[in-house]
């Protein structure tokens, strides 16, 4: 009988194989996805929604959780990265693990809710405890396997990037490091955290989670899409003006100092400071406490602009491809689930270390848009969804801003106007290039040599063996 | 379940706490409340009918006419949340009501308009209790729209406070739980 | 709501127009009447949730005795229907309701027995009002049914009219509202 | 509907045969009972929908306190069954009951747990007759279970005999009618 | 950067390039359909459905609308073609378009409603407007795109026919007439339509829709089937002979004159006229309303059969293929929804010229059958389609009448009793020659020279060049 | 025209074809099912989950039925066999066929309800007629067809095998008897019933289906999973405990003297008898009636532990490859509804000929196990279907026990302790020996010699041939 590990390095079968599935698309991509144009498939085929969950949302670094969810030891998340549950877990040390939730068993899910504080993790199908770093810590009845310290039954886990506190998850075999990934998106993220004072961002329990019944990368086309707040969002708008609110979305198109950037590797920013002369917390309307959580700061003898701008968002729409978008003060996670649905996470960030009225105030601010905005967006995506069911109108254009007000800087990085389309271009550049070619992936994982518990189990073993 | 914050609190936001904690106080007071007063519920069950009736209809006018200038309206997430702490899918007071009545009439308004949407609110067995400064009242709710695409059904209940107003009542807060929030659901933007 | 018709008209289809517009008004009057009468909905309620209950027991010939001779039933498509104008799902007289209960016992009725559907009617809170000649009552209604293939569950809202018969009441009209039908339903042929 | 066993029966077995008869004869009467008292359907309500509550709010000592030492809880699997002939999702006694809830909370309970369930049962209208021994009552019901996976919604109909003690009333026994039952349904083991 | 209309005639990512999609699926058609065998997959298969949405649902004539659902400049209603939603739409000229509902940006359903009136149409997205006849009127921000008046954003379109108002619509790139399509069928199609006073039926707006776990060809098979009427629809007789009426199902099907004839490309008509001596209306049981009226018609002197009988359908079941069943006095439209789903659109056509009982009896008639009638078709779509789930009995005879009692005229048509399965057999071998071929199809498009807008921002676009 | 029994004797249409469908898959099985390891895929890819549909149910035997759940000719059962529905019916000289619940005109299915009792099975869409052993009894108007009599519209049939009053039904062509192919669990299977008084066991009519969304084959490793009750089901043993009760599942898995065995063709058998001296009564905690029945039964002079053992299961849990599955009182039957759902259809069976207190005590004992008990285990099986979702992690170790504790005898049946995985070892060879091959496959028939109606037709229409 051959035990994994005694197994060839190149057998498909060894767990710490790295395999590259899946065919090569690259003919087929440069079919779907041109210069200008888009085929209508990459929405609504089941093939590609297949590979995408494992190239996309697997093959490259995918945003999974944020350092403030599990600020002491044991404590634990569980996010979706693609197909796969990831447990984001810190350790007795302080490290930041990403562990696979699937007991190396039999598969069983070891979490079955949202978020916890473990010391260990035991699988309640047949009890095997693993440790936090995903070692595996002990399994009932160990003699009935042969061989077992050879066995590599420790969890799966993927690789881990953080920066500025957000964590990051890969299982590409060899992935660039998580600062060359962002690239010019990584000063933006930053920056997202810097206005945080003390640069404490938290991200809070509670997550809004909603689902539209189109592709997850309508959300991305939407996220820098500019021109689309003054048509899709004009009954927000409206809203905005009977309070006497210019809000942000409410500007002509035609004519606003705001652009968008393209920041490579599919990531982009829209930075609409410019066009908010009077800054962020000039474009929200009325909320509720807003009254008494202004009088209050005002009372404690706070007037700063900075302090009443921190209640609401930075107005720098910043999108770090395939999953994190950040829009007023949520963190917006699209978890594709079928080639025509969508579920989106709202997380809320605060400001733990401001006064205690900011966070009251951020607790409320993002429910007007949740409110009065996003079901709009999510219509239109469920409406462009229903569109593309035509399968004799193949062809999206997307060629909007290229030569006609697109500047395209030394590195290839575009900055255009609103109405550019730039952005979408940009990461569907990206995604052609994951999704053309087998990404070379890889299970992490503890080695024998760490496992106390195989060590023990091997050394009893020998020992019978001898005896015997 | 009253939150204590950090610092010395200034009047105005004590008022905030003041509001947030009441809220959670009917939330809790009615999951474990005694047997509810027979006469108080048969006089409370035609407001709560009517309102959920009135809503169904579109009859906005009429609707706001039974709300409370104070009239708070709280959807959390999870029914465990406090809005001093969690975000919400909807913590509204009164001037926030009537613009989501404004939006539903707003030709642009997409989400909710184009066809309107057709919605049924069964309300349930309702128990009320006299508590004092004001009446609490809660029923079973189960919510069904229909507009493009399938039907949503969201089965949860509903938590009010009234208060007397001359022969009748006004609606002063409402809570709606709707537990599967706690997962994942269409967009809410025509619920009210 | 009444519909004139384009020319003089007969005693006959006058009648018709009448019966029609009688219907419209109650369900008119429902959406947007002011709240309902304690004592009245406390004596109503029994007569909708027994309506119901008997239903759903296939207890027919008991439930038939609650209807009026006049009884009428109608499920338009969309609430805003009128049965002068609009093709209904069901507009029965009570000739077409005795035949719909003879048809759910012929064997060879095959959509609808063998096996017998099960059903719940599930009815919330009941409002009533009196309406001078008559009484008017409503209910949020969903129904459950299960017989082969997926059940079937649909929420709406019930509308009845009622006259005083003794100590009792009866039945003399029905209007079941049904927003799902202005998407798309299975077929309903077990609806009564 | 009383069954007959095939030999001369031990007072022992009788008396359990008495008790599922007496089940089965709440059920059946309730199926055809003529219009339900409205005084006492006012009275019982309350219980009723304290019940619901109550289980709903995981408050299990008081839902405890509520129910008689005789109790029994019957699911069947179709409505006609006969709990001496057929087996049942549930059949309790007062013991197996406070063991679900001992069971509800242990952290090993791997189906009930972690999360907990979050459950809404939607009482609907309630009525109430006077069975001279004992009270019978009766209320549609919808049941919302999320948790892991999809929610899982179960329309179908209680019935329940209350027996009084003192000023209030004691449950004596509940049965559950889920015509889904009879199709197939997810696992149920968090109804209680 | 090459705009479209600058391609390569022959370039398939034109927007009027003409394509055949799809295999060519001759053989497996040669091994599916036979003379007087069929197999169970025609009715399960997703593939097959695919291609049928392509291939029957749009690339040969496919129901739509009646012209008296829009009788005004302006009023549109929307309809399913297939999988794609078609505007029928007249124009301020009153000509009717098959607007294809999709935005040319992106893909945005343009209308979200069943109806209405409108003076264009406004994408909710990004604000692109189209005018009634699907050119498009404006883009916001037009300098956004380089060479816009290159680019062919005016609607997709369908091409349309007519006959006796009734719209018919295609994607095919070159169709035959409509009245050539509709062959026999089309003196059957007049016949409807000439009963009614001056010529003049209105379909109602009201349509009642149900659907059925069973593939949309069931409704097909049973349409011209004149035996299941005895059998299926036992228990709706059984309520006639209790009110004393011979329903026309009712007859013994052996003995019937009753016949069915097939009329090319698949129609039929089953003519039950010669099985009731007494006219339509003397088929009828009480129905609500019914003394009434009749009692009114005869107080303003109506005595007349033909009044009466105009209150009820004419008894001639005509069926055209692939979407349009004249049952009673409704139009019954079947609309594919998966392999074994399908929703019935029932319409309900009036004579608005006749005395105002007949439409006030006609609004009542057919609710009779979907009460009692409808449910039994139904139930039995969903246990055929339940029985096909057998893998094993591959094959269905379809042979019935075929060399006993049909009568095959010149044209190949064919004359049979209640019982035979001619029709069945007749739109098969339509459902074959459809399928058979990947058939060219072609997007209609007002060309760039018929769009002011363009034409505008062409000259505006040349003044810049030349200025700058 | 040629009828379908003048065809060559290999033609596939012909009704009686002898068919092996579907791929040789050989390769893909020798790659996804292993000595030591499980591919994730066999759990769920769709396409294996349709060829099991074809291959396992129906190419092998299947339970379908206990014969006493149709004492009296005409009683029938309507039971699954993959996605086919399939009539059980005793006929009028006591035989037991296995019809397929499909009208051989169009496909309907004859019965739409679970059970019944029929004099003969007439479809209700054109009024076909059968006979209780499946000949075609009768067809309304048989002179639309031509040569009816060579046509064999007898209803299919599928292979019947009997032991101890189960009944197992298979498509295939040429199946190996039932006893071979039960081998060494038929005598599990007789021991089963061995210990009803007179031998009878009876099937009682009321079944609990309740499903999971997880694989089939997930109840199947659960089924001879030995180790898992100390797990997964804690809180039933602690449930046990606070009642005084060692409960069956509560022991120490590592000292138990119970033993796994495998029976071949998939078959395994855990005998728990062993860890239990006092008995299966002596497991049990306090039921409702328990006092009350045990009264009864000791006031009627029964002291024997016999008796009382007869109230639950004999502590043998037998499982029968690939649906037959006995747990306590309950026959367990998985029903496949899709890759990832799965129905489970739990029959009570019951000792008509023992005092009546053990019945009305087996009414209630296995409630508790489904009130406590399954629901864990489903949990399991739904969580291990997540676990499975993730791409990366492809191979399951399925060693356990193999040389550490099974002993292997002369007829390669292995014994092994609970935490063996032995039997799922066996199940899965013979699933991969079942999915590697197409399988003939068969549809029984009556032969037309055999119909009396066919004979009537047929000397009809010679007749009138003759005279014509
Ligand atoms: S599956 Fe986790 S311990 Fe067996
Ligand atoms: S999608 Fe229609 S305007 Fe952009
Ligand atoms: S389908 Fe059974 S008789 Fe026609
Ligand atoms: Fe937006
Ligand atoms: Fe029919
Ligand atoms: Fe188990």
């Amino acid at each position: 009988m051959t035990t994994l590990l005694s197994k060839a390095p190149d057998d498909p079968t060894r767990p710490d194989a790295v395999i590259a599935r899946g065919p090569d698309m690259t003919d087929r991509m440069n079919h779907l996805v041109r210069d200008e144009l888009l085929h209508r498939s990459v929405y609504t085929d089941q093939e590609l929604f297949d590979l995408e969950m494992q190239r996309v949302f697997g093959g490259t670094w995918v945003f999974l959780a944020h350092e403030s969810e599990i600020p002491e030891a044991g404590d634990y998340v569980r996010r979706q990265m693609g197909k796969r549950q990831i447990l984001i877990v810190r350790t007795e040390h302080g490290e930041i693990k990403g562990l696979i939730n699937r007991c190396t068993h039999r598969g069983t899910t070891l979490v079955p809710g949202e978020a916890g504080c473990a010391k260990r993790f035991v699988c309640p199908y047949h009890g095997w405890a693993f440790d936090l770093d995903g070692r595996i810590a002990n399994l009932p009845v160990p003699d009935s396997y042969d061989k077992l310290y050879e066995r590599p039954f420790d969890l799966g886990q993927v690789a881990i990037g953080e920066r500025a506190g957000f964590i990051f998850g890969t299982l590409a075999a060899d992935p660039i490091p998580v600062d060359d990934w962002l690239g010019a998106a990584g000063p933006w993220l930053d920056l997202h955290v810097a206005r945080y004072p003390k640069g404490k961002m938290k991200v809070q329990r509670r997550k809004v989670v909603q689902e539209f019944a189109g592709n997850w990368k309508m959300s991305w086309d939407n996220a820098a899409d500019g021109i689309h707040a003054t048509f899709a969002h004009a009954s927000y708008n409206t809203l905005g003006k009977s309070a006497d609110t210019d809000t942000v979305l409410a500007r002509n198109p035609a004519a606003t100092p705001m652009v968008s950037k393209t920041l490579g590797h599919g990531h982009c920013v829209v930075d609409q400071r410019p066009g908010i002369p009077d800054g962020p917390w000039s474009t929200m309307r009325p909320l509720p406490t807003r009254d008494d959580l202004e009088e209050s700061l005002r009372e404690k003898g706070h007037e700063a602009k900075e302090m009443f701008d921190l209640m609401t968002g930075d107005m720098i729409n910043l999108s770090i491809f395939p999953n994190l978008i950040f829009v007023g003060n949520q963190i917006m996670v699209p978890e594709p689930v079928a080639p025509d649905r969508t579920k989106v996470n709202f997380y809320l960030s605060m400001a733990p270390e401001a006064e205690e009225e900011v966070d009251l105030m951020r607790l409320r601010v993002d429910e007007d848009f949740l409110s009065f905005g996003t079901p709009d967006d999510f219509e239109m995506f469920e409406r462009v969804q229903e569109g593309l069911r035509v399968d004799e109108e193949e062809w999206i254009d997307i060629s909007r801003g290229a030569g006609a007000g697109d500047v395209v800087d030394e590195d290839g990085l575009v900055t255009g106007t609103v109405a550019s389309e730039a952005p979408m271009r940009a990461y569907l550049a990206e995604w052609k290039r994951l999704m053309s070619k087998p990404i070379p992936t890889k299970v992490r994982r503890a080695r024998l040599e760490d496992s106390r518990f195989m060590q023990i189990i091997k050394k009893r073993q020998m020992k019978k063996e001898k005896t015997s | 379940m009253t939150v204590t914050a950090f610092s010395e609190k200034t009047a105005a936001v004590q008022r905030v706490y003041d509001r947030y904690d009441a809220m959670v106080r009917r939330l809790t007071f009615t999951r474990t409340a005694s047997l509810s007063e027979r006469e108080l519920n048969a006089e409370i069950a035609p407001v709560l009918a009517a309102e959920a009736r009135l809503l169904d209809a579109r009859a906005f006018e009429q609707w706001q006419a039974m709300l409370s200038d104070e009239m708070q309206f709280w959807v959390p997430v999870h029914p465990d949340d406090h809005p001093a702490k969690d975000q919400a899918l909807i913590y509204d007071d009164r001037r926030r009501l009537s613009e989501r009545v404004t939006h539903f009439f707003d030709p642009q308004a997409w989400a909710v308009v184009a066809p309107d949407p057709l919605t049924i609110r069964q309300i349930g067995a309702v128990e009320a209790w006299d508590a004092g400064t004001e009446i609490v009242a809660t029923a079973p709710i189960e919510l069904l729209h229909v507009r493009r695409g399938a039907p949503v059904k969201l089965v949860g209940r509903e938590i009010l406070s009234l208060e007397r107003n001359g022969a009748g009542f006004l609606i002063t807060s409402k809570t709606l739980i709707l537990p599967e929030l706690a997962l994942s659901t269409p967009h809410l933007g025509w619920i009210i």
